[in-house]
């Protein structure tokens, strides 16, 4: 599946997108964001604080308890702070 | 009715947007409009533009939702988003939401609801660039808890097209 | 800060009038605007204009007086009220109110406060004009409750400057 | 004192102001729209249900219960329907 990234997240992981392969075990997205905290510092970093950090399955807003079989793509962010 | 909704990166002219709403019709009594704008500072500190990041797509459908959802609560005549992304310089428009109904309440409703959303809701990022000398820095808006609060007092949608008055 | 107010018999650019509050500055984030305008009908029946009375002296002193408040109330940056009296046609403004400051719901409280306090205090009456053949027919628009209702909820003021957030 | 009339009340009336020595016994601007009404036909139309009349003294909204005395002008007319 393809994860984004965007803002400060970003920027900690150092880059937008890519192509990943989670374990069988990771099944939602809060797993998904703690699988990817032990992929380097970047990540770890990018992910330190995972109850800030926000999500799209397939550019639609989801909370951490969303299993992430089936998605497409799944994006990262910071709270928004548009308008 | 059919919304307009435009993502961009280039500035607009909010004014001329909003003139566009009523322009030959006769059915428009209240026409709202806001226009959110790049100020040069920020808590105090000068600051030589704002960068919005979004997410394309998703930014687009999460707007279009929002609409919806406001011209199914509101009797609305006419909506407008524009949103836009990239840099933007003090004093340029970032965001302009121009609601239009038969009465005043309404217009009032959906554009405040809009805004709230679009704040809490849509796929933007903006960062903050400051110059002091040839150094520049920037940094990361954080989202602020009132604005999570102003978002979740719409979360108890009103019974479709409440009674308003002119 | 100096507001604007004016009441004229002639027709006002809405939008040009909302474009002047920004104009060559950078300390304001959100400017709303509402603008009134002349429907073409009333309960369903076509209109063929709409004459606004007013009591000279006392409308430009009760609008004066609701600005101060509204400047008391809110952080405000700019505000800008225009009334017209005489005849209006449908599609022509009637009123038009500007907000601005810093954060947007300053902006937005202090437009909706002055528009409620417009419609039940500021001593202007509507009358309506049909046509039907070469027959004129003139009724006074009647006082809306909804309009005094919303007016009461601004009764008790908030603490003077109100936290607001972006 | 001078006496001001707008929109139906004006029409009701016949006239948009006029200059009027009322009686010593009215004090209040209650007791003068009922003075008023005694007046004749249209004052009796105009002020059929005082409930619904506003008045103003010296451009200034008042309450029926307003004192007369010293006005230098008394403005009635119907709910506002401005904005």
């Amino acid at each position: 599946m393809k994860l984004r990234y965007f803002a400060w997240v970003r920027e900690r992981i150092g880059k937008a997108e890519e192509d990943i392969e989670p374990p069988a075990g990771v099944a939602t997205v809060g797993e998904l964001m703690a699988w990817l905290a032990g992929k380097g510092d970047g990540y770890a970093y990018a992910f330190e604080n995972p109850k800030v950090i926000r999500a799209a399955i397939d550019k639609r807003h989801v909370r951490t308890d969303a299993r992430i079989k089936g998605a497409g793509e799944i994006a990262f962010f910071p709270p928004m702070t548009g308008g | 009715m059919t919304p307009t909704i435009r993502l961009q990166k280039e500035a607009f002219d909010a004014a001329a947007e909003a003139a566009r709403m009523t322009r030959a019709r006769t059915d428009i009594g209240a026409v709202v409009s806001f226009a959110g704008v790049c100020r040069g500072d920020e808590n105090g500190e000068a600051i030589s533009a704002l960068t919005l990041e979004h997410y394309p797509g998703m930014a687009e459908t999460e707007i279009a939702r929002h609409v919806e959802e406001a011209i199914a609560r509101w009797p609305l005549l006419g909506v407008t988003v524009i949103h836009r992304y990239g840099r933007i310089a003090p004093g340029e428009p970032i965001v302009l939401v121009v609601t239009a109904s038969s009465h005043r309440q309404a217009a009032f409703a959906a554009a405040e609801f809009l805004m709230d959303y679009l704040k809490t809701r849509a796929p933007f990022w903006k960062q903050i660039e400051k110059t002091s000398g040839a150094a520049v820095e920037k940094t990361w808006v954080e989202a602020k808890s009132a604005d999570d609060a102003a978002a979740d007092r719409w979360a108890v949608p009103p019974r479709r097209h409440e009674k308003t008055s002119a």
